[in-house]
This record gives structure tokens, C-alpha cells and sequence, in this order.
């Protein structure tokens, strides 16, 4: 790991040194935008930090491991959506007040899904609204906007219906909305994967303190060896997953997103099992096994089903033998 | 099928067409559940079908255990509300009384049970979950009472119950297994406090119960002091494997909600999809076949160590995938929060029956401890060492 | 388990207690014709013994069990569509030949399938041919047999091409031919759905006696909780499959596919497993673990496929929601 | 990457394109395959691509294990045979020469083995897989020499080589492990004997070794008496993670096979077979990618303990669902017998890739042995103790 993505891991577990630190969402918002997370992925010529995206993967997977609330994600779409967008009267302003954490929001499906699981779509100024015609900054002034609540508390959640007059900003419109498009559900797919290993190590590592502590028949759980060999399964399964992760930052937007199908079920797979390591006490509220559980589940729908993905990678493979 | 059970078939069926609600979907709080679980069971009482298995004395009991299948499949098949709050009355508090306490208490109670009285089971403890010779609430005798105080968790809607079903430590001494007493404590006395359990789909089915110096008079000891283990067998023993049967016929009268979220989501031409369903099927239908075997061996007397073990497992196992796969179908709709069904563990409230799918892998003897008793009891294979010595590491 | 079934699963392990008990086919042939077990389907009327269906479900298991060889379900489906075809000269003489063991072979795919999986087809001499227009006996002198040589050596299997202008008996044609052919699809696979469960019952023991005996690191493996674990997972999934098997056998044919597909998965995974419980010498052709495991491959493969049955069976169960 | 990798990533792809066989998949028998494997080890020693990882002063030494990726990153890639007779010889033999023999020792074998001489490993026996410090395999010093009894088995292709590393017991008392000796063993010598092992699949990759008072030179001994144990490890640690890189990323390359599984059965619109073909492909990138990631911590000395274990358990898995997708697909045509091809393990037969890949969940430590090690050494789960007391029953 470089030292630049070090750098970013030690700060983030500082401020959020695990789940419960970041659960007040405004004042994680704003440790956020101090640590200049929203500056990233910005070039430095547009006053950003210039990182590139493997270094966002190494904020993506923070973001997952403190089970962060709010529309963190959104906003790294809408910020990317400027950097990529050519110049336009104001962008410059947007720009400023979006790395400040102004926040943008942005549905958390791929383009040409409904414009729902919107995150903080009540509070946000515009939204990013992208299809393979056009992508724009929409003003919310007038949009309907309905709750979309989940089992997944962390995330306040929308569907969006923008006034129709309201102003709009085109940020890139025919093949070149078609590429800008493709390449944010591909930094969406990365977010959600990185979210999921993050959250995935987080609620392993919470199970296997568990099991270590809880006593069955006068010994620890952790010393029963089917526990350990499931423990073990789910560690490779994660840490397999975490390579390819790391290794597909800046991979097309397909591999990411078949990648995103992977991580997003080892997570579900990993919290899956550790709801059952922890027994009766993982049934109640008091334990947080069960809100990794439930981002788990969102995380998986979001950002295009593992069924969709796989479909199309699946499709890719048979391209490697010639058709007769 | 005799003729006998047929006419009973067509009987209940009857009934059931007449007398059933049709609306316990819709209870949105607890209390109204609760209510309508009482309006049921009372219905239920006065036809005699609420408790075939006691004996004949009772109305509607003496039923053979093949007529008690049949009663139970066609409450299944018609989807009538499950009996939960008068489950541990009806089983597990009707067992003890019948087989282990005297005629006095068994003639104080049975009654009540049947005009609506409610118990609870007090087994469990936080740190003594599959593990019951670890209870450590203390009772200590002090003339006519015994002090009791410890805390128990797990108990199936205590916050609605009258009466519990105690299990007691009155000694620290000699097997762990000989210490414990077996007690009939009324709710109601001081010290008795109840927090129902918050879960994580929404439910509060189970509740803690806090026990401070309660006292229970000795009269209300079921066998001697020191014998409460053996009591607390006879209670557990109590259920015949109906629950499991009728839990496989609902979650295959369910396979409707499936097919449901299959149109729902547009993928009735998906070839995965409907592999997956067909599958999934099957294996419902495995599980119910298993169930009935199950009971049948239970009515030949040809019941195997293990084989109820297999059942739950079976039942839990896939009930799981059952609710697995519902999940993935209903994708992102899935995910929205809705509220819970009380009492329906395939309402097609996908994430709800996912997180209540953890019911039947943890509680009741978890999966670990099924598989356990499978390997060493039915498969021969050598047990877990009792005592190891650890060392420190190599 | 009824009397009959009982006693029939007795003699059945009388004369082939184990796999090994089967092997030479001639001998075992010979042992099942002794045995009744082609007269078994056949009712009283006709000479046979005029057993249920559910009898013969024990036949077919105690087969599996044995890793019976020869073309014995060949032989089952001929003589069942012999009962079910209306009477014809020399139906009596056929019948009374191939009650006495003379083998008709049949495909072991279903209808609609090529007429290839064909046990024993270089000896028998008629092929059982069915399809939904017609079912017939064909004489296979002039027939191109070539030999279809499978991983499982259990089974002798050919292709067959019959010569056109050979002597073939209708035994059915219409709508009866394309029932009579269901039926005789199901039957087939009742009998490879016995046949997966008592080897998957046969090789599940095998393994469990091995662990049992094989010392690691100071004890059996069958102390190591993981391994026990495994073990009772698969218990359970064959005791699941074994329920469904006896509670089948006069389901209809679609059922009777999903059973198949069902109890052939099932033995595949304890074959899979058993051989991995075994280690290095599960590998060696000296234990018999593998032998277990290509028949279990092969009967996945005949009589339709998974892929096809739970396609099927998915339809069915979406007619039970009112379509839109 | 540097501009030095990039040249010589251009010179092997060269190289290779001139120089690498490409009908060794044809070789049908045993004997066919072995001269095509010394004639390919042969033509990589002439290239100086055979020792990458010997010192600098063998011919095409002293390269860094970045380099030593790019070499088998390209022979994956280009398909050329891999490189199974000599790998005991250039990896195990060498370090154990290298690392704990003699000058003389040395300077003796190691130019042999650059001339084809081939080595097998003699460590495992029956009753002793996973379990080494159980040998049993005696030898008894007799004057100048030792005299050794015993039986070894799993030796890859012992039945060929010139040579074995020999691991045997001097000594039965004290710790176990404190009893072995190590030598170094002529496979020529009167009382050696050779059995193949008849694989599953129709292969003779394995050999059981027979040992009849075979006298062995105190000469021939690595280390002291009672040392074996100690270079027993420095025979095993050798490996530096090449082969599990190599062997994912001919996996990856062999995607195509199952894409042509699926071309041949017709199924190229089938919905549920592109996504299982799908989340294949995706696992099989996160295979490779972890063993990419595995080989940078060695070169950046980050690895921990357990990593390697990782890597082992993960590619095993996975090479076992890419062998059952392939069997899946392939339907009753993938039933039939077909020759096996030496070397491949997706080679597309696939009921023989089936059987191959448990050679991986099996043989080098076998997936139940990694968990263990992954559960405890990793995750700091307790030991299973090492001292039991047994009891009988309950």
C-alpha cells in the first residue's frame, strides 16, 4: 500500500475509529469534508488533491467500515461529474462549494433505473441526474420528493421527481453523456463495493471477538472448530475479494460492476453468518451485528442487482470463444 | 387415510371455512395481535380442536396423534393464525402439570389454560442459552417461600403471560444438574419485572424476565427440590414434532408469495430465475415429506436419536433459503421497510422474514448444536471431549 | 416402511450386501431375475408379482446401493411399457421372456433426447423407443451401436441408430404414445433417484467409517467438529431427499423430474464430500470413494438434466400467482 | 512497472513465441509426457529461464522475484507446459542444497540438476499426510552408512527420478520431532522400489516408494542426525507463491473453455448460465488478483502469517467451481470418457479437471489443515488443545 493510501487509512480511523463514531450524520458530514475526502478526486489544477481513485477506494472501504451515514457516495458522483464535465459559467463556484460539502445528491441506482434510492434528496440543493442522452445538475426547488425508507437505517433515502422548469446545468449531453454515464456507475459500483469490504471486515472482526468472549460448555465458542473453519471460509472469501478490489480501481466500468456483485455478497455472506455467530443476542437491537446485516442487503441492490452484472460479465466471457 | 380421519378432515375444513379470521394479517401493534391470538384461541376451545393431544377428559382431547396431524394440516392449508401465545400453555405447561405435579396443581390450572390463562417458559439465561445446567437465578428457601432472583431471557411473549414455568437454582453444590428446582411462579408477584425484547425485524416475541427476591411459596414446587431437571424434561419434550410439520406446510403454502415477487419483477421468462424456483420447490416439498415421515415414524414407535434433530435442521436450513431468495428476487423493492406480520414467518415482507428465519437457526437448539447431536448421537461419531486441558499456546 | 418393502429391501441386501457383491453384471443379472425383480411391476394378471410403484422405489435404492451394473432400469421401463400397452400377439411371450431376464434395453435420457446412454445395447436384442408420437419395440440386428464409454465403468453405454427397415412393435401411438412416454420418463427417473440415494447412503457411510478409523494429529477425524459438522449437513440433506424419494413414487412425471434432479444433487455432494474425507487415498482406484462419485456424475447427467427439471418445476409454481 | 521488467517481459514473449512447444497436449502417454517435460526444461535452461531464482551465478540466476513473476506470468499466459518433473528438483532440492547441505554436497547436485537430473521428495507416508513429525520410516546407522526401512508415499513422479530428499526417523525417544534425520537418496540404490499410484482420473502423477534395508552413505546426510526436522522446513519453505500465481492465472486463461462449454451446449441466451458464468469469471480475477497481492507482500516482506494459507484455500475453492460450472454445463456429453491431457488442470475434459482439483483441496496441506491455520494463526481463534482426556461417553 502506498504511502499516500496509508496516509488516508490512519487519518480516517482516527476520526472514525469504528462504527458508532460516525453515526451523527451531520457531524460526520463535516469531519468528512475537514479531512478532504470532498477534495480528493478533484485535480489540483481545479483545487483538489488531485489522488486518484485507488486512493478514493482506500476512503470508499472507510466509509463502509464506520458504516457511514448520509450522502457521502452521491457527492463523489456529482464532484466526479464536474471534473469530467467541460468547462461552463459557474462550475468553478459548484466545484468550491461541493469540496466544502455543499452536498450534491445523486441516486444511488445505475442510469436507467428509476431515480430512487436518492440519498438526502430533503436537503440537497441539486441533484446529478445521468442517463446515456444527457447528464445534468438539477435543481430540487419544487421536485417531489417521497421517503424511500429501508431496513438499512443509515442511509435516508428518496425517490425524486425534479420540477419540470426548474433550472438545469448540462454537464455533457449524446456519446460523451453515454461515456460520462458508464464511468460514474462504475466509481458507484466502486463506492458500494469498497463500502461493502469495509463494512464486511468490520462485522467479521466484531463476530470473532465474540465468539472469543461467549462461553458454551466451558470453553469459548471460538475454540469449537466448525466455528472456526466457517470464520476461516469468510476471511478468505473477504480477503479474495479485497485483492480484486484493490487491484480493479480503475478497471472498466463492467468489471466493476460484476466486481461490485462480488464484494456485495461477501458482505451479505459475512454478515449473514455472523448474525448466527452471535446467537439470540444478534436478534436484538441492543447488538449492532444486524445494521451491517441490513447496509449489507441495500448495498447489494444498489448500483445494479448481482444479477444484472453477472448477466453481462457472463456475456463478456463467451466472446472469448469464437461463435460458430 | 381411514374413513375416520377423512370425516375429520372434512370437519375441520368445515369449521374452519366458517369460524376463521381472515384479517390477523393486519393487526399493527402487538396488542392487537395479542387480542386476536386470545379471540382465536378461545374459538378454537369452544369447537375442540384448541388442545387434541390432551387427554379425553378434556373437550376435544384424546386425539391420536394422526388426528392431531390432520387438525394441524388443515390450519396450515388454510392459513388460520398460528397459536404462539398459547403455545408453552397448552404443551409445555400442560406436559409438567400432567406428567409431573400433583393433583391439586393439576387441577388448580389445566382449567384456567383453557379459559385463556397464559404461561411462560423461565429455561434460559443470558451465558446458559443451549447449555441449561448452567442456570445460575438462585432460590433460597426460607420457611413456607422460596426467594428467588436471577434474570431469564428468551421467554416467548412473558410480557403477556400469567404464569411461568420456573427453573431454579436451589444448590451450588454436586453436579450442576442436581441443583436445580422446577417452580410454578405467578407473574404478578412483587419482584417480577418484564422488558420485552426489542429484535431487529420489529418484533418483541420474547422478553427478559428480572426475578428480585421473589417469593414463591414451596406449594408450588413441581417434584421434589433438587429434581428440576428431570421436570424441565418432560417439559421439553412436550411437542411432537407437530410444530415443524405444520411450519413446512405453511412455508409451502407460501410458495405463492414467490411466484409473486417472480411476476413482480418481471422475470417470468428468466430461465435462472425460474431454475432456482423449481429448486427451491422441491426442496420445500422435501422438507414437508421429511415432517410427515417424521410424525409417522413418531405414531410407529420408530423414532431414531436425531431424527427431530434432522427435521430442524432440515426446516430451519431451508427456510432460510426460502427467504434468501425471496430477498434477491424483490431486489431494491425488497429493501424498503415495511412493517412486520406478527406471527408469519413467509409473509413475503422479504427482510422480515430473512431476520425471522434466525428464529429457527439459533433458538429452540441452535444449527451447531442440531448438527452436533446428528454427528455424535445418530452418525456415531466420537464426542467433543467433556474437559481438555488447554495449554498456552505451542 | 410396509411389510413387502421391508422384506424386499431384506433379500435385497441378502444377496448383495455391498457394492462389491454386485460387480460382476452376468451374476447379478441373474441374481435380480432369481429375485423377482423384474416380475415385481408386473401385475398378478400378467404373471408378475403386481407390486406398487412404491415397492419398486426399494428396488432401485438397494441398486444405487450395490452400484448395480447391467441394464436393469432399461429392463424396468421396457417391461412397464409392455403392461401399459393394450394387448397384441406375443405380448404374453415377451413379457414372460423379459419377467425371465431377457433384456430389452431402453435410452436412459429422456424422450426427446438422442438414443444414446443405452445400456448394454451391444447384447439385448430390442431397444425400447419412445417419443410423444409413438413408443415401439425395435429389433437392434442391423442397428449401428456405438459404444458411449462414460467416467462411471458401471454402466456399459452405447448410441444407437436402428436399421430402417427392422421389425418394430407399436406398443402405443397419439396421445397414448405421448402419456405412456411421460410415464415411462417418470419411472425413469424414480429408478435414477433411488439409485443417487442408496449410493449416496452407501458412500456417506463409507466415509463415516473412514473418518472413524483414520487418525490425525493424535485422534480420529471424526473428533474434529468441522468434519462432523459436514457430516451432518449431508445427513440431513439425504434423509430430506430420502423423505421426498418415498413420499414420490406415484407423483406425477414433472414431480418425479424435480425428484430426480433433487436426489441427484444431493448424491453428488456426498460423493464430493465423501471423497474429500478420504484425502489423498479417496484418489488412488484403490478405494472405492470414486467409483461412488462418477456415478453419481452420471446419473445427474441422465434423464434430463437439473437445468431442464427446475426450469420446469419454476413454471409450475408460477401459475400458482394470477398473472397480470 | 519499470522500464527493465518491460524488456524483459519482451524478451521471454519472444522468446517463447520462437521456442515454446505447443502440441504438448498431445502426449498419450506417461512416457511421452516425461520426454516432453525434460525436453522443455532443457530448452528454458539453455534460454536461462529455468532457475530465475538460483544465485546469480547459475545461467539465468539471480533474478528478483518481480522478475521471477514476469518469467511465469508469461508461461502462464503463453500456455506453454508447465514445469511439473523438475519443480521438485529446482525449488526443493535446491533449497535444501542450498540452504543446510555441504560444499561438497553442492557443488555435486546442483549442476546436475541443471543437466535434467530429477529429484522426488520422500516425506509423507501412510498414516502420516498432514502429520509429519509421525514418520515412521526407520533408519538404523550402521558403520558409514545408514540402513533405512519404510514407506513413502504421495512423491510426485518418484518413478522418475534419479534422486529422493529423504526424511526418516533415527531416533524413537524424545520429542517427535527431534528423532528425524535427513539424506539424500540415490533412487538406484538395491532395496529402493517404485509403485505408481492409479489415480482416479487415469493419471500416475503420485508414487508410493518402498524402502527395504537400503544403506544409504552417512555422506549423503543434510545436517546433523536429529536435525531432519529443521531442513525438512527449509525444503518445504522454497516455494515462494509462483506456482498458486501461475496456476490462477491459467485458470484465467482457460475461461475460454468454459465459454466454449456453453457455445456447445447451446445455452449462449441462457440467463442463469451467464451469471454463473459470470460470478466465475469475476471470482477467478479475484483468485489471480490475490495472488498478485500475495507475491507484492513477499517482495515488500509484508506478508503475514497465514497469507500463504489464504491463497491456497481460496484457489482450491475456486478451482473446484470452475471444474463443477464445466461439468454442469457439459451434461451428459461431459460424462464421456475421454483421455486425460498430463499437466492440465482446466484443460476442458471435465470430469477429469473435476477429479485433478482435489489434488489442490487435498495434497500440500489440505483446505481443512489451512482453515486451521487461518482460524488460529490469523484470526487468534484458541487452538484445539493438544492433550485431550477422551471419556467414555456421558
Amino acid at each position: 500500500m502506498s504511502e499516500m493510501r496509508r496516509e488516508l487509512e490512519d487519518s480516517a480511523r482516527k476520526v472514525f475509529p469504528d462504527w458508532q463514531a460516525a453515526q451523527d450524520a451531520k457531524a460526520s458530514w463535516a469531519q468528512m469534508a475537514e479531512l478532504g475526502w470532498f477534495m480528493a478526486g478533484v485535480p489540483e489544477a481545479l483545487g483538489g488533491l488531485g489522488l486518484e481513485r485507488r486512493d478514493l477506494a482506500v476512503i470508499f472501504t472507510e466509509m463502509g467500515r464506520a458504516r457511514m451515514p448520509g450522502p457521502a457516495l452521491a457527492q463523489f458522483l456529482a464532484l466526479e461529474a464536474l471534473v469530467q464535465a467541460p468547462d461552463f459559467p459557474g462550475r468553478e463556484d459548484l466545484m468550491e462549494s461541493a469540496m466544502a460539502g455543499e452536498a450534491i445528491t445523486a441516486s444511488l441506482t445505475i442510469a436507467g433505473e428509476d431515480l430512487t434510492a436518492v440519498p438526502d434528496a430533503d436537503t440537497a440543493d441539486r441533484i446529478l441526474v445521468r442517463s446515456t442522452d444527457e447528464v445534468t445538475l438539477i435543481n430540487l426547488a419544487g421536485a417531489k420528493i417521497t421517503p424511500f425508507p429501508t431496513w438499512d437505517g443509515s442511509r435516508r433515502l428518496f425517490t425524486v421527481a425534479p420540477a419540470p422548469d426548474v433550472p438545469r446545468i448540462p454537464l455533457a449531453a449524446g456519446s460523451e453523456a453515454a461515456a460520462l454515464t458508464e464511468r460514474l456507475d462504475g466509481l458507484l459500483c466502486l463506492g458500494l463495493a469498497g463500502d461493502a469490504l469495509g463494512g464486511a471486515d468490520a462485522v467479521l472482526a466484531m463476530a470473532i471477538e465474540y465468539l472469543g468472549t461467549r462461553r458454551q460448555f466451558d470453553r469459548p465458542l471460538a475454540m469449537f472448530q466448525a466455528l472456526k473453519h466457517r470464520a476461516a471460509d469468510l476471511k478468505v472469501a473477504l480477503e479474495t475479494a479485497t485483492a480484486l478490489y484493490e487491484a480493479s480501481s480503475e478497471a472498466a466500468p463492467l468489471a466493476l460492476g460484476a466486481m461490485k456483485a462480488h464484494c456485495c455478497e461477501v458482505y451479505k455472506q459475512v454478515a449473514e453468518e455472523a448474525v448466527q455467530f452471535h446467537g439470540g443476542i444478534g436478534l436484538t437491537v441492543e447488538y449492532p451485528v444486524h445494521l451491517f446485516l441490513k447496509r449489507a442487503f441495500l448495498n447489494r441492490a444498489l448500483g445494479g442487482s448481482a444479477a444484472f452484472w453477472n448477466e453481462s460479465a457472463g456475456d463478456a466471457v463467451l466472446e472469448l470463444a469464437a461463435v460458430e | 387415510m381411514t374413513q375416520e380421519d377423512d370425516a375429520l378432515r372434512r370437519e375441520i375444513r368445515d369449521w374452519i371455512a366458517r369460524e376463521a379470521p381472515r384479517d390477523w394479517r393486519t393487526a399493527s401493534t402487538h396488542e392487537a395481535f395479542v387480542a386476536s391470538q386470545r379471540s382465536w384461541f378461545a374459538k378454537l376451545v369452544a369447537a375442540g380442536y384448541a388442545v387434541p393431544h390432551w387427554p379425553r377428559e378434556w373437550p376435544g382431547g384424546g386425539r391420536s396423534l394422526a388426528e392431531q396431524k390432520i387438525i394441524y394440516e388443515e390450519l396450515a392449508r388454510a392459513d388460520t393464525p398460528r397459536l404462539l401465545l398459547s403455545f408453552v400453555s397448552t404443551y409445555h405447561a400442560f406436559a409438567t402439570l400432567a406428567e409431573c405435579a400433583s393433583a391439586q396443581q393439576r387441577s388448580h390450572y389445566l382449567p384456567r389454560i383453557l379459559e385463556g390463562e397464559t404461561w411462560c417458559q423461565g429455561f434460559s439465561e443470558p451465558g446458559a442459552g443451549s447449555d441449561l445446567a448452567a442456570i445460575r437465578s438462585r432460590a433460597e428457601r426460607r420457611g413456607d417461600v422460596y426467594v428467588v432472583s436471577g434474570q431469564k431471557v428468551w421467554s416467548t411473549m412473558a410480557q403477556y403471560a400469567d404464569m411461568c414455568l420456573l427453573l431454579v437454582r436451589t444448590s451450588a453444590d454436586g453436579p450442576k444438574q442436581a441443583g436445580l428446582t422446577y417452580l410454578l411462579m405467578d407473574m404478578r408477584l412483587p419482584g417480577v419485572s418484564v422488558r420485552p425484547i426489542h429484535q431487529i425485524q420489529g418484533d418483541e416475541e420474547f422478553a427478559e424476565i428480572f426475578l428480585d427476591e421473589v417469593e414463591i411459596p414451596v406449594a408450588q414446587r413441581v417434584g421434589e427440590e433438587g429434581a428440576g431437571w428431570a421436570v424441565a424434561q418432560a417439559t421439553l419434550a412436550s411437542e411432537r414434532g407437530l410444530t415443524l410439520m405444520e411450519l413446512s406446510y405453511r412455508m409451502r403454502g407460501a410458495m405463492v408469495r414467490l411466484s409473486e415477487a417472480v411476476h413482480a419483477a418481471g422475470r417470468t421468462c428468466d430461465a435462472g430465475v425460474l431454475r432456482k424456483l423449481g429448486a427451491l420447490a422441491t426442496r420445500v416439498d422435501a422438507v414437508c415429506a421429511l415432517a410427515d415421515r417424521f410424525l409417522q415414524k413418531r405414531m410407529d414407535e420408530d423414532e431414531r436419536v436425531g431424527d427431530a434433530s434432522i427435521v430442524k435442521l432440515a426446516y430451519s436450513r431451508c427456510l432460510r433459503a426460502w427467504t434468501d431468495l425471496g430477498v434477491e428476487l424483490a431486489d431494491l423493492a425488497g429493501q424498503m421497510h415495511a412493517p412486520i406480520t406478527f406471527g408469519d414467518l413467509n409473509s413475503g415482507n422479504w427482510m422480515a422474514d430473512f431476520m425471522n428465519s434466525y428464529a429457527w437457526t439459533i433458538a429452540g437448539g441452535s444449527d451447531e448444536v442440531q448438527r452436533n447431536i446428528i454427528a455424535e448421537r445418530m452418525l456415531g461419531m466420537p464426542r467433543e471431549p467433556k474437559n481438555w486441558i488447554t495449554e498456552a499456546g505451542q
